[in-house]
């Protein structure tokens, strides 16, 4: 590909696509900015988290969610990039939710945020879609064996977010309180949402 | 492709890592990246989606697996702006001062040939079964589905076909459904009771199946 | 296992580098490595050919792809010379000045069940399916088969059953036999006409089909 | 695995397990060096070669060589580890055979000598059983389109060699000229085998 040997690393070659694109004036000024601050600040699962503890308290908005994911949480003003379709999972004490993208990394955006590493990794990919009850056990979480699982491959358009069931104990706790309870990990499934 | 990327059910992973409280970035350079492939696709127009999960597709195995996400992020954006004649490679690897990988070449004849569904065919309960395809380029019906037979459990909007996307195919747009398939259909005796895998499969990677 | 080490098929690789006049090994290293799995399956007994090619299955899937093939044989012996107690990896670390990446631990459950066949079922012209089987532990059908239909060309003399030998299974031996399935039945239309695939399948793989 | 964490060398890693296992006295002496001796000097392709322009020179020989590949290999003194049993492909002018372990890297040892780096690659193990002809075509042999091509995956115990055809222009050679002309690649069926 190449006459040079040894492989630059990955920060300068980064560096290099980016000076080779701005020396042809190909990056409108603050474009990388913009992206990078949106990525950083905007996308937030604490979008996500915002959305579960609406969906506890209001029932109506609940129904919405269900219903129609983008719209509900468009409500709360979560939309954009990778938040064109989504579609939210409802935990029952039965059965539960779990998200994973086999293929790439993809997930919602607006609502969950850039995924972890942990959810890019080979190793999740791999394993969740086999053996998720190993895999959940292993970051944490013990499911019995009488709860389904149902592990969701983010394989085309649609963006999955996870509502996990609402923590015993939290009659009456404000709809802020509540989104402080709620992970990252829980909007996944891989952590379920305790009030501890 | 059958590429190393379509990992669901591959073995031999270990454990996963997990850091807690992790970063959106967690070097300057990953963000950058990540901002180059953005505006790669919605400011420049230099490629979409489709062809940029591709690119990433069409890196060497030992490389994909070697590198981190925001690597594997680069090296897919700067295939694609490579191939598309926006920069080049030489030019790159002298301001990087030594090599940069980029992913091979797309495959010739990269697509199969799947009739184009326009409207749903399908609806929730139906059986379906998974087409067994092979495509050389592109396509997002993961391998561990294939020839396999599950139940329609949402019908989702139409949206753009990637096979067709990602090779300049001519546009088109079908429904997806999230398909349910029960481990142990997917993994015969070696699954698990009571786990299922739910894919969201465009229209034209399924049939009908017997109830 | 569905792992790395099943490469049939797999797209993604480069051009195939050919050393003109290549030596038997390149390092002495590689004739000591190679060499010590060899007593230690034909002197010490300390393993089977199915556990030594098990080990090697077992690497990680990154380590696997970016070893030569020697280092894989030294990996999976040495995996096996610990397991079975006769060495001790931090002694084996201590001696080497650094560490020693060993293969992961077998899979809890390797084995599925497939009915011993000691008489030979099929024979030459017969039509054969390869069952879709997943085991967790060492098997030798090629995934790329599995769920496919070919035609014996040949019924080979009974061998012993690699997946259950090569983790303690009964012993039992069986029939192989060498299926030719069509490139485009594997591949589908991303096959091409006039080419095969002849595996060599034991029986208990199998099953009859229409003809 | 270990607190160690700059990997030793494989030449490192190696000199460990062998003085590990010798300092408990459990290599025999000489034993290493009776292997590596049977594996550079005995396993060698010249003994495929010499059986493929046996097969060319006598005709029953030929008959026995597809009969019972393991037992005429053996008429020549050639057997023993990964030779217990020798399947013969013969090579016909609409039909070329070629042999691969997608697997690992079996193949027949005592014919055919331990596998050249090419034919343990994760390369050719990926891409010939799907691509065979274009693989060959990289190699340097191009097959026209009419020609069938099986390729032979040694799966099991079966160890397969090609019976390349007999080029045109060697009538009346000797069996050790023709056995000059056959080269591992041809017993393995990545190329043919020319007079020139």
């Amino acid at each position: 590909m190449s006459g040079q040997t040894k492989i630059a690393s990955p920060e300068a070659r980064t560096a290099a696509l980016k000076d080779a694109l701005s020396k042809k004036g190909l990056i409108p000024e603050g474009a990388l900015e913009g992206v990078i601050q949106t990525a950083s600040e905007e996308w937030d699962p604490k979008n996500g988290a915002r959305v579960v503890a609406r969906a506890w308290v209001d029932a109506d908005f609940r129904k919405r969610l269900l219903e129609d994911g983008t719209k509900a949480c468009a409500e709360l003003g979560y939309e954009g990039i990778q938040g064109e379709y989504i579609v939210a999972l409802e935990d029952e004490p039965t059965r539960h939710n779990v998200i994973v993208c086999t293929q790439c990394s993809c997930t919602a955006w607006p609502v969950l945020g850039l995924p972890a590493d942990w959810y890019k990794s080979p190793e999740y990919r791999a394993r969740v879609v086999r053996e998720p009850r190993k895999v959940l056990h292993e970051m944490g979480l013990d499911l019995a064996k009488d709860i389904a699982i149902r592990v969701w491959e983010t394989s085309a358009e649609t963006r999955y977010m996870v509502i996990p069931c609402r923590p015993e104990g939290t009659e009456g706790w404000s709809e802020e309180q509540l989104a402080s309870l709620v992970t990252r990990e829980a909007l996944v499934g891989i952590a379920l949402v305790t009030s501890a | 492709m059958d590429g190393i990327h379509d990992l669901g059910g591959m073995a031999g992973f270990g454990t996963i890592a997990y850091e807690e409280d992790e970063p959106v970035f967690h070097e300057p350079w990953q963000a950058t990246a990540f901002a180059l492939n953005i505006v790669g696709i919605g400011v420049l127009r230099n490629h979409n989606a489709d062809e940029y999960r591709h690119s990433i597709e069409r890196m060497l195995p030992v490389h994909y697996l070697q590198a981190c996400y925001y690597e594997r992020v680069l090296t897919g954006a700067a295939t694609l702006f490579v191939e598309k004649g926006l920069v080049d490679l030489d030019d790159l690897e002298a301001r990087a001062g030594g090599s940069f990988p980029l992913a091979a070449p797309n495959a010739d004849d990269p697509m199969v040939d799947l009739t184009p569904q326009p409207v749903a065919r399908f609806k929730v309960g139906d059986r379906v079964g998974v087409k067994d395809i092979h495509p050389k380029g592109h396509t997002r019906v993961p391998r561990f589905c294939r020839g396999k037979t599950g139940t329609v459990l949402h019908v989702a909007p139409a949206f753009s076909f990637p096979d067709a996307a990602a090779h300049g195919g001519a546009f088109r747009k079908e429904h997806t459904y999230h398909v349910e398939f029960a481990s142990t259909d997917l993994w015969s005796d070696a699954g698990s009771e009571n786990e299922s895998v739910v894919v969201d499969l465009w229209d034209s990677y399924l049939e009908a199946a017997a109830s």
